[in-house]
């Protein structure tokens, strides 16, 4: 008898009528643990993808020179006009010529801090950046070639743009895995729900026919579920969360690239994975408890 | 109290019943006889709208059940405890909470006493505690009878109660229900136990129908 | 009749004995055809991190630069002393001087083709390849200032060595990908299995009453399981590489990254899924069954 | 044939059966009594090993039961044809299927004529495409029974064969027993059908094992 007056105690006695365990029962939980912690890393990867996406992007930014070779009572002049021609190409952000201090810096490396730079028939350096549109690269050659003939473009963007375009399919790439992770639990949970809930059709009939209201009956099949899923989901969670945070951190690579792993505010993000997880388990839940209940008169 | 005006029924093959036209009287006591396979069962389900007639309408207390929402349905459900041949519990509540299940799932309270009264008078008192794959076949129908009338329903619908019941159990059921029967309540017992009907008959003003040709006709005193 | 004719014609009559639908049936072939889904771009995702980092190590090769500078007439012997020192430093996997004519070509960009290169005090620049370990920058940056004081070493893996531990990492990050997809397909699979061979639990019970062999039922049901995966499996990975093969290709970006896709004899490896999904199944089903039988007299 | 040597049973609680030492010989007829809950379907399940006696042993054909191997005791339940209480089905195969599985399941022939002809004689020959849901309950223990006998049997044991059957086809089932039982069948029927018995007995020799005290003992004439 001790059995019926735990029942009578208990908070919510339609909590009762659906089985306790077993493996449909087990079936939600751990479907919900499993993908919220694939989820988890799906959400790391997308989140570092799109860190390092935006790095590249910034240590990429989009730069050309223009070397102008000419004699050094003309240098001023041509310097100039290049500077106009610049200013009126589309998809330049912005031009300057190089100081003399800041070329010889650039040719250290190569010649020592003692280069006799002013002796040199040095031609001037002018330093461009692309605005995120890119500008025409043959386009401006020609021009400035018809009318600066000294002065000759260095595209870089020949190994840039393969890099930042790199960047950007990570970011998608990132962003594709948590769709189709996100996509697949939800598909996967939503089986599991029906699957068990088909497990539970006699449970359903006898209710129905020994006069229990089809919003009772749903009501407890759905809370129950529901709870499962939320329960595992936030198991998955936290294994997951604790997977990633046991990971090397990326730290040590000098920041370039960041490792899987959250920073700070980013921590909270896959905390929504289990409400997530909760909301898809109670809307499939409820749409088969129903289907069940129709085809019972 | 439960009335057929002109039902036919069919599982899709030919007509298995048809052209019954009857009342179930408040506070009548019927019996429903037949060979094997004749309908008794499709004709109960007809009663309390798990099946809905292929012609004609069955009404409960004037309502026609194929009308009701399924809410009303659910209503008229409490208001008709069923036996169902092949009982049904759910399985993983022990028999005492799966007697007090009618109850529970329309949020009434439960009597412990009446509960424990019930339980006795079927003799599964001392089974409370089992689960349902626990208990035999005979100690299901009891438990069967009991969930059907705990909640003091107005018409109690039994499809062969007492199939696997000793005889001495069948009489202390029928008892039972000739005892609920003097209380107002309709009764209506599907069975091929005709010792039983001749006994039921002997202390209460039972009447036996029976199918036929695809009929539900009142049976004469041939019995 | 038909159907018992149906029955008796078909090729295994034991097949039938495992209820062909519902949802349980569908849970089996549907988990494994999302996980194969899932598990198509996990692979898609760590061949291309893989194919990545394999191309920035490439293409960042641990590099540095000395520069020797010194009077016209020692240059040679400092140059020799200094390549001397490179080939007695552990990690150091080549050293080269540049020749005169590849240092005129390094600082073309800056000065035109024009430059006198002969006229100008040059110092002599020296190309060293370190191994796979790396060397001790600070150490031979000692060696070199006792020994060659005109010498300065210019180690460039300060911004080289993110990019090639972020190279690395994407590996890694692509193989845990694929290792926690493959161990989720797993896991879902045999839970699937198990929770459909739960709900078979009386079939099988009835099976062993009228007198079925245990080999018997449990060939029936792992052979129905077993094909139900590779089916689901097939049909999810079919639908991942079509995926996959639909994703913008990646050679426009210049082949720096490849994009998620699969090139040449990588399409074979997605083949690899629905029979492992397969296997397994079959692993799970079989060892739920003979559990299932176990607990049956 | 079946022989039980100081056998007792016990679900867990007290000792359900107890000293129980008899013999069901070769071609014997025997029908087992006793109220509802006394143990006539464990005392069943016992005879074909679906549960293992607590104390003694049970032996078919000098084979003990508990040290057969697996496939030892399906071997036997290939020779022991058993009609359950609750008849249970492989719900997606049609009737005739269902009757037909001890045949399937060991990898014989099914002879079309012979299913035909068992089929029509429990009366379930124009339902041989239903599948199990679709019976009623006396149609299911019909079929329970037939799939019992398809084998050929030695031993039939049968739960209550008729629980849901009208006198008629209850008859007809006994005489099919009968019969089997003159090919030289053993056969045991737990039942709580006195008219069946009585019948039965005017027609061959059989006995009345009765359960009154946890022990099964041979009924008198008292019947
Ligand atoms: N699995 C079980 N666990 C515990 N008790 C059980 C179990 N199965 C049966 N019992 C109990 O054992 C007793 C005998 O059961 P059994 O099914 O053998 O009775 P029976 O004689 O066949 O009755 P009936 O005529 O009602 O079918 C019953 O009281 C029942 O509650
Ligand atoms: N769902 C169904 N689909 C098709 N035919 C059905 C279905 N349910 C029952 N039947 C058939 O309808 C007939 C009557 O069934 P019913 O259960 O009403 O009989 P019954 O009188 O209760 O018989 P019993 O005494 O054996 O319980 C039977 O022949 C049965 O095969
Ligand atoms: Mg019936
Ligand atoms: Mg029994």
């Amino acid at each position: 008898m001790s059995r019926i007056f735990a029942f009578r105690r208990s908070e919510n006695p339609a909590d009762r009528i659906v089985p306790p365990s077993g493996f449909t029962a087990r079936l939600t939980s751990f479907t919900a643990a499993a993908m919220a912690f694939l989820a988890v890393f799906a959400l790391a990867l997308s989140l570092a993808s799109g860190k390092l996406a935006a790095r590249w992007s910034e240590a990429l930014a989009q730069t050309a020179t223009i070397r102008v070779s000419a004699p050094a009572a003309q240098m001023e002049t041509q310097v100039a006009k290049v500077l106009e021609i610049l200013k009126q190409t589309p998809g330049v952000a912005s031009a300057r010529a190089l100081s003399l201090d800041e070329q010889k810096k650039l040719l250290e490396p190569w010649f020592g801090p003692d280069l006799p730079i002013d002796a040199l028939p040095m031609p001037r350096l002018i330093d461009l950046r692309e605005t995120a549109q890119g500008f025409d690269a043959e386009g401006l050659k020609n021009r400035l070639e018809a009318s600066v003939p000294g002065a000759v473009f260095d595209d870089h963007s020949a190994w840039r743009k393969p890099l930042v375009a790199a960047a950007q399919r990570l970011r998608t790439l990132g962003l594709v895995a948590i769709l189709l992770i996100a996509g697949a639990t939800a598909a996967m949970i939503t089986l599991a729900a029906n699957a068990a809930l088909a497990a539970n059709r006699p449970v359903i009939r006898t209710l129905r026919l020994i006069g229990a209201r089809d919003t009772f009956i749903a009501r407890a099949f759905v809370r129950r579920f529901t709870l499962r899923a939320l329960a595992g989901a936030l198991i998955g969670t936290a294994a997951g969360m604790g997977a990633v945070a046991l990971l090397p951190a990326a730290n040590e690579a000098g920041g370039f690239l960041t490792g899987l792993g959250f920073t700070g505010i980013g921590w909270l993000l896959p905390l929504t994975i289990p409400p997530l997880a909760a909301i898809v388990a109670f809307l499939a839940t409820r749409t088969a408890a129903f289907a069940t209940l129709k085809g019972l008169t | 109290m439960i009335e057929f005006q002109q039902v036919a029924y069919s599982y899709g093959g030919g007509e298995l019943l048809t052209e019954i036209t009857l009342r179930l009287p408040p506070g009548s006591f019927h019996f429903l006889t037949g060979p094997s396979g004749a309908g008794k069962s499709t004709f109960l389900k007809l009663c309390y709208g798990e099946l809905h007639p292929t012609a004609g309408r069955v009404t409960v207390d004037e309502a026609d059940l194929r009308k009701l929402s399924r809410d009303g349905v659910a209503l008229i459900r409490q208001r008709v405890g069923v036996v169902h041949q092949d009982c049904q519990f759910l399985d993983h509540l022990p028999l005492a909470e799966n007697v007090a299940l009618p109850l529970t799932v329309t949020g009434r309270p439960v009597s412990e006493s009446d509960l424990g009264d019930l339980l006795a008078w079927v003799g599964l008192k001392p089974l409370s505690d089992h689960l349902p794959p626990q208990l035999s076949g005979g100690e299901r129908q009891r438990a069967a009878l009991a969930r059907a009338i705990i909640m003091a329903p107005d018409v109690i619908l039994a499809d062969e109660p007492t199939g696997n019941l000793d005889w001495e159990m069948s009489l202390r059921l029928l008892t039972l229900l000739i005892e609920l029967n003097k209380m107002g309540k309709t009764i209506l017992i599907a069975t091929h136990d005709m010792n039983l009907i001749r006994n039921a008959k002997s202390q209460v003003a039972a009447r036996v129908l029976r199918i036929r040709d695809r009929r539900v006709q009142l049976a004469g005193s041939d019995l």
